[in-house]
């Protein structure tokens, strides 16, 4: 079982090193290497998962196993594998993602069709003309880097995997640090676009941000208890102890690991201030990069804060007053909640829209967070995942639906801008529902999608614990959420055609729906597995059986909140009025200029990026030029280098004329040379070149020692 | 089981010694890779019968036995290809012609 | 009723008491009891051979809308002996500069390889020959001796044509031996054991042919290639060469051969039903019930036993009278590049299954191998299609000739 | 003199008789089938020694696959069908007496140790020996890695005689 987990992450692994080395000419058997690899981790997944089912309490006994790694004086620093109710969880969805996620591309990168007649590397692919039934059009080529797209995203599943099994905080930052390095590689994945290059430094430096701070956090928890297996630091007595030593600024130390830990989930799962990374990050491959930044990559983040909440709330009971890290946690994610949702209602690019809105469903997790609705959090992070997983894969299927016409002829309407679509719900059927269901479930649509359950049990702890000012942001982000939901919705899919493209758009390979209609069904299904007892009429008719799960996760399980009206009509009243108005505003709106929301401050996203342009960057890229390069670089570093070189070059002149020339060509080399021939031609004469003389003759003498041996030695 | 061990090791020396003489006498090469076989198996008894009279529980004898059919599967197919291919190039297969080696 | 329950112990320990009062020594009892009951068992299968010549033409017969022998004897059951008396009175032929010995050995080589199968066919759980604990694989060793026989006789009949049927024969044997023994491992690891007594029990619950169809076809497959008949009877291909190995053959020589080769394929057919049908049991479980229990007694088992295997011998039939004989290099491509992979997958499948799906309630174990193996097939049909659209569109390149027949086909 | 003995010598009988046939017959092909009647008395003891399944592997793996590949290099590299002219070096007697020699040393150490004349025990109570054949040959703390690289061994082997004799090359 053990050993099992330990290969969980492998299999993506070897995929992306045989790939890069040895099968990057070969598009069908890269991908199926791929595939494969991640079919065999999710095999893994889900023997794992089921194996979790079975175990009673399976909090208290997890699975999980540890090798000792580097000595540290007289202690060892252990690295190890463990899956426990909440990883397990995510396991789940990260198999089922990753898996979904590796088939949808190989149709998205249009595998099969011929090459592009002026693709180049680092540019998406152009399509190529071809002539059937002898009129010439265009149709979508393949993407001329399909094997390198197929290693990356299997490193990035690697390093998903291995922050997921990894049961310290060690590993856990290797694999978050790969995936960092993976979300680089696949937004720069078309490196030929200026905006992807940037999007991809963006993306890298912000997170790093946020990583800095995590890795001081984790220097702090090991300084702290000497360990960093999770195991170790949540033992009851460590947090106590960790709770009551004061730290700096008036806080515990385990306030400040906290804080700090907190800030690297800012980064990676793009809470604000550090927020500005994601959108720009649809740059990548669409949607695939985009799916993982959102539904895997990101879930890492609040994967990481949940992971660590016994910490967080060290010295908290439920109940008590919020301290401070919490608060604090529980503002940012209710502000980002808000202020993603108001950004993401006047976004037209199809995918921004969708990152906008993951940035503020993570910020929906991270204030569950915050308020010690642990359960929750975790509920919304598993349906999340996969209901973002879908609509991502459904707009990627839309765009994918749209460059069909804008391929076939040369007018270059902007196959994301959903102003340019509509009435697809007759051209792309499938894609249709299972984006409607998506939708249905990110705005939290009652008692059937997953979403309304997450979400209302997010409500609940609020309302139920008495945060009520974290209750009310939820709920308006709750109600933007639906309305551009359905926004989105009624603009790409109902209404009327509104360009050429939208109107020969035509449906995707099954490679693409296939895995739509996977996620779909979790999207609907996930939900029911944690439907609170006390719910009118459903309740109880299936056990809460999440909440029982990864509740156990904690050294007691925490009490579900009683039930109460008011969150429940809450959730009813903006899921579904925001739907309304948002179908009801958007239902006749033609062209951007009807759209009242078209505001410049939300358009610009309320200016963030130039903000940050003029606070950090600019001053950086000057240092960078007047002082780095002109001074340092050219004047003292080249210096050192240039005498460096010169003598050396010196030292070569002696060796060759005093050393090299004299004693070892004509001594040693010619001397030996001479000795080797005469005694060659001397031994020549042995050799009769006939097998069986030489064995007899080696047989001879074999005999001859055998009786020497025993004569002489054995026999006395 | 009344037989010594020392018959079976007895019968594994004879045929040994018979596969060597093979080895060292014959004219063709094949013939040389039979007298091979012979020998190979001589081994083979021996291990066999000493895994069955000092330690049958522990299956060390019968594991290398195992792995001495595998070499010789292996020795006999290279060996086979490469007289085949020397056949072709020099149309013999009498060991002695075949002294390109000698100086 | 001893005799009933336990026949071939009650006659053993009659001879033995009857032999002992003789004054025989203990030991030589044994021997002769052993020889006796070889003796016997030899007797039964060519007996039984003399009958499948007859099923066999009958049955041809039957394929081409004849009637087949009918004259001699009620249904012309009587027909195989006058074969029989036939081959014995032809001259028996040995060619000029053929290597007499060899000549000879071939034949008995062929039938011998048959009978010794026979040494561990389970008849029933009383009646059988030796319960080996490695009989799986013994049945491989007995193949090898058939190829041996084959190629013997082959080139020792100095006929060009005799020996390019035995290289042939051998090329096909030594290949489809491959398949057959990665196939022969998923019966030994379902039933965790390879004594074919222990596969029978194993199988008394539910057929293995139903845990792993793919598996009973993969075998069935292999068997017919290492019997070397249609279609891939490669080995007598009459219109290429003229009879293939046993051109140079004539009389009881050649019976030996055809001979043989019926036994083959009915012996086949008993290890199909062995491996894949429950052999002598298989009933689900049915036996245990009080009123079904007269089904354990080992007559009737063997009856069942016989049975099974003439519907495999019949299955084999069927496939050789109604399939066209295929290439050569077509027979090895198939099995090189198709029939192997295939065996290794399912294989691995079935290893992989029986030890994750161990813990679930039966019902789900049967499930998931026959769904596995459903799913593995269809996955294999559609890579089969692919390829085969792929090597069309290839062909339409190459003539647009054929592209145009290929468009009027479609 | 029992059973078992009779029949021990009977197929020692047997192996030595055909042993010297291959060393001996001037038709090759003859000297191949020999080997087969050899390598058939080994399985013989093999299965006295209570191995059942070195036996079956024996005719499996050296009848059925060395033993064809013998007889398959014989036809594949001669003119006409019988050998003829000696098939013995001039020097023959020069193997021969080292044979002897060595036969003679041998059999001198085996009588000389008097531990050899032991006879075997008889086969412990429940003691599966394939089940400890099977999983001696796959755990890791036994023999695992010795039957790996054999079997590398014998891919390797197979590519190279693929390679080897392939005509067609240059």
């Amino acid at each position: 079982m053990t050993t099992l987990i330990w290969l969980l992450p492998l299999p993506p692994l070897l995929a992306f090193f045989v790939i890069l080395l040895f099968t990057n000419k070969r598009k069908a058997l890269s991908h199926g290497i791929a595939v494969g690899a991640a079919g065999l981790s999710w095999l893994g997944s889900m023997i794992i998962f089921i194996r979790a089912l079975g175990v009673e309490e399976f909090g208290k006994h997890v699975f999980g196993s540890s090798i000792n790694w580097l000595p540290t004086g007289s202690t060892w620093l252990k690295v190890g594998v463990q899956i426990d109710p909440l990883s397990a969880a995510v396991v789940f969805f990260v198999a089922w993602t990753v898996l979904a996620i590796f088939v949808y591309s190989i149709g998205y990168h249009n595998f099969g069709q011929p090459k592009g007649d002026h693709d180049v590397a680092g540019l998406p692919p152009h399509g190529t003309t071809i002539t059937e039934h002898g009129h010439k059009h265009t149709v979508p080529s393949i993407e001329p880097m399909y094997s390198r797209f197929f290693a990356f995203i299997s490193l990035f599943a690697f390093g998903m995997y291995t922050l997921v099994v990894s049961d310290n905080l060690l590993t856990l930052f290797v694999g978050w640090e790969i995936m960092g390095l993976c979300s680089y590689l696949l937004i720069g994945f078309w490196f030929g676009k200026p905006s992807a290059r940037d999007a991809a430094v963006k993306a890298f430096m912000t997170t790093r941000i946020g990583d800095v701070f995590m890795l001081l956090g984790i220097a702090f928890v090991y300084s702290f208890t000497g360990s960093l297996s999770f195991s170790e630091i949540f033992k009851p007595e460590m947090l106590q102890a960790l709770a009551s030593t004061p730290a700096f600024f008036g806080l515990s130390a385990a306030g400040i690991i906290g804080l700090l830990l907190f800030i690297g989930t800012v980064g990676k799962s793009a809470q604000w201030p550090l927020h500005v990374w994601l959108p720009d990050a649809m740059e990548g491959p669409t949607p695939v990069s985009a799916m993982i930044h959102a539904a895997t990559m990101v879930s890492a983040g609040v994967y990481m804060v949940i992971r660590m909440f016994p910490l967080i709330s060290a010295g908290w009971t439920e109940g008590m007053p919020l301290n401070t890290t919490m608060s604090v946690i529980a503002f940012i994610g209710a502000f980002t909640a808000l202020f993603a949702a108001t950004i993401a209602v006047a976004q037209n690019d199809i995918k921004r829209v969708l990152a906008y809105s993951t940035i503020s469903q993570l910020g929906f997790m991270i204030a569950a967070l915050g308020i010690g609705a642990y359960v929750a959090a975790a509920f919304h992070l598993v349906t999340h995942a996969f209901f973002k997983a879908l609509l991502f894969l459904g707009s990627g299927s839309v765009i994918h639906g749209m460059e069909h016409w804008v391929l076939h002829t040369d007018d270059h309407v902007d196959p994301q801008d959903m102003f340019n679509m509509g009435g697809l719900r007759k051209k792309m059927p499938i894609t249709f529902w299972t984006f409607l269901i998506g939708g249905f479930a990110l705005s939290g649509f009652p008692v059937l999608t997953a979403g309304f359950w997450s979400k209302d049990e997010i409500f609940a702890e609020a309302f139920g614990n008495g945060h009520l000012v974290v209750f009310v942001v939820l709920a308006m982000a709750a109600f933007l959420t639906a309305f551009y939901t359905m926004r989105q919705i009624t603009l790409t899919f109902f209404g009327e055609p509104r360009t050429k493209a939208a109107e020969h758009a035509s449906e995707t390979p099954w490679t693409m729906t296939v895995p739509l209609i996977v996620l779909a069904i979790f999207a609907v299904g996930y939900g029911w597995v944690g439907i609170p007892e006390h719910f009118p009429g459903l309740g109880g008719l299936i056990p809460n059986w999440f909440h029982e799960f990864v509740g156990g996760t904690l050294a007691e399980l925490p009490k579900a909140v009683e039930f109460s009206w008011v969150p429940l009509i809450t959730s009813l009243c903006v899921a579904l009025g925001g739907l309304f108005f948002g179908w009801l505003v958007y239902h006749k709106v033609k062209s951007p200029k009807q759209d009242f929301l078209q505001i410049p401050v939300l358009k610009n996203k309320w200016y963030f990026d130039e903000i940050y342009n003029f606070v950090f960057v600019k001053p950086a890229s000057w240092i960078a030029e007047k002082f780095t390069s002109l001074y340092m670089d050219q004047t003292v570093i080249d210096g050192l280098l240039h005498s460096v070189a010169r003598f050396s070059l010196f030292l070569g002149h002696v060796f060759r004329n005093y050393f090299d020339k004299p004693i070892i060509n004509e001594f040693l080399g010619d001397g030996t040379g001479n000795l080797v021939k005469a005694s060659g031609s001397g031994l020549r004469k042995i050799q009769a070149g006939r097998i069986q003389y030489y064995m007899v003759v080696s047989m001879v003498v074999l005999v001859l020692f055998a009786v020497m041996y025993y004569f002489l030695i054995g026999g006395m | 089981m009344s037989i010594p061990l020392s018959w079976y090791l007895i019968l594994a020396a004879a045929l040994f010694s018979i596969g060597l003489f093979g080895v060292l006498s014959r004219k063709n090469a094949i013939a040389i890779l039979l007298g091979v076989e012979l020998m190979l198996n001589a081994v083979n008894i021996n291990l066999v019968a000493f895994w069955r009279y000092l330690d049958p529980v522990n299956m060390a004898g019968q594991v290398f036995a195992v792995i001495v059919f595998a070499v010789a599967a292996a020795e006999v197919a290279v060996g086979l290809a490469l007289i085949i291919s020397v056949y072709r190039r020099r149309k013999t297969v009498v060991a002695d012609e075949i002294d390109l080696m000698k100086w | 009723m001893m005799f009933l329950n336990d026949p071939i112990n009650f006659i053993a320990g009659w001879m033995r008491d009857l032999l002992t009062g003789w004054g025989l020594s203990n030991g030589l009892t044994t021997v002769i009891i052993y020889f006796i009951g070889i003796t016997v068992l030899i007797v039964f299968a060519m007996v039984l051979d003399i009958l499948l010549v007859w099923v066999e033409r009958k049955v041809v017969a039957r394929f081409q809308d004849r009637i087949g022998p009918n004259r001699i004897g009620p249904f012309g059951l009587i027909q195989p002996f006058a074969d029989i008396i036939k081959l014995i009175i032809k001259e028996d032929i040995t060619p000029a500069g053929a290597d007499k010995l060899l000549f000879n050995l071939g034949p008995v080589l062929a039938i011998a390889s048959v009978i010794i199968l026979w040494a561990i066919l389970p008849l029933s759980s009383k009646i059988f020959g030796v319960d080996l604990n490695v009989a799986v694989l013994y049945l491989v060793a007995a193949g090898a001796l058939g190829t041996l026989s084959i190629i013997v006789g082959g080139w020792a009949s100095n006929n060009k044509y005799a020996l390019l049927g035995a290289f042939r024969m051998v090329a096909n044997m030594i290949s489809y031996e491959i398949p057959m023994v990665v196939v022969l491992l998923i019966p030994t690891i379902l039933a965790d054991s390879m004594s074919v007594q222990k596969i029978t029990q194993a199988q008394s619950g539910i057929w293995f042919a139903i845990l792993s169809p793919l598996a009973l076809i993969i075998f069935l497959i292999s068997a017919i290639a290492e019997l070397g008949r249609s279609p891939f009877d490669l080995n007598e291909a009459e219109s290429e060469i003229v009879a293939g190995f046993h051109i140079e053959y004539s009389g009881m020589k050649f019976g030996l051969f055809y001979a043989g080769e019926l036994l083959h394929a009915f012996t086949f057919g008993g290890f199909m039903a062995v491996l894949f049908f429950g052999g002598y049991g298989g009933f689900f479980g049915l036996e245990k019930i009080g009123f079904f229990s007269w089904l354990n007694n080992p007559f009737v088992q063997a009856v069942v036993f016989l049975a099974k295997a003439m519907f495999g011998y019949w299955v084999i039939m069927w496939i050789k009278y109604s399939m066209p004989r295929i290439r050569i290099d077509h027979m090895l491509a198939f099995n090189w590049k198709f029939l192997t992979p295939l065996a290794l997958v399912v294989l691995v499948n079935t290893a992989v299954l029986s030890k994750v799906l161990a813990g679930l309630p039966n019902w789900g174990y049967v499930l998931g191998m026959f769904f596995s193996n459903i799913v593995i097939g269809f996955i294999t049909v559609e890579i089969l299609r692919a390829y085969g659209r792929k090597q069309r569109k290839a062909e339409a390149k190459l003539s647009p000739q054929s592209a145009q027949n290929q468009e009027q086909a479609a | 003199m029992t059973a078992d003995q009779i029949i021990f010598l009977l197929c020692a009988a047997l192996i030595i008789v055909s042993a010297l046939m291959v060393v001996t017959t001037r038709k090759l092909i003859h000297a191949a089938l020999w080997l087969v009647a050899a390598l058939f008395g080994v399985a013989i003891l093999y299965v006295i020694l209570q191995a059942g399944f070195l036996a079956v592997v024996q005719v499996v793996v050296y009848i059925g696959a060395i033993a064809i590949l013998f007889i398959f290099a014989v036809m594949l590299t001669r003119r006409e069908m019988l050998d003829k002219g000696a098939q013995t070096r001039s020097n023959w007697w020069l193997p021969a007496l080292l044979g002897l020699l060595i036969l003679a040393g041998l059999i001198f150490l085996i009588i000389g140790q008097p531990a050899f004349g032991r006879t075997a025990a008889a086969m412990p109570e429940g003691v599966d020996t394939l089940r400890n054949l099977g999983t001696a040959l796959v755990s890791p703390d036994a023999f695992v890695l010795p039957f790996e690289v054999a079997s590398i061994l014998l891919l390797a082997a197979l590519v190279g005689a693929v390679y080897v004799a392939s005509g067609n090359k240059e």
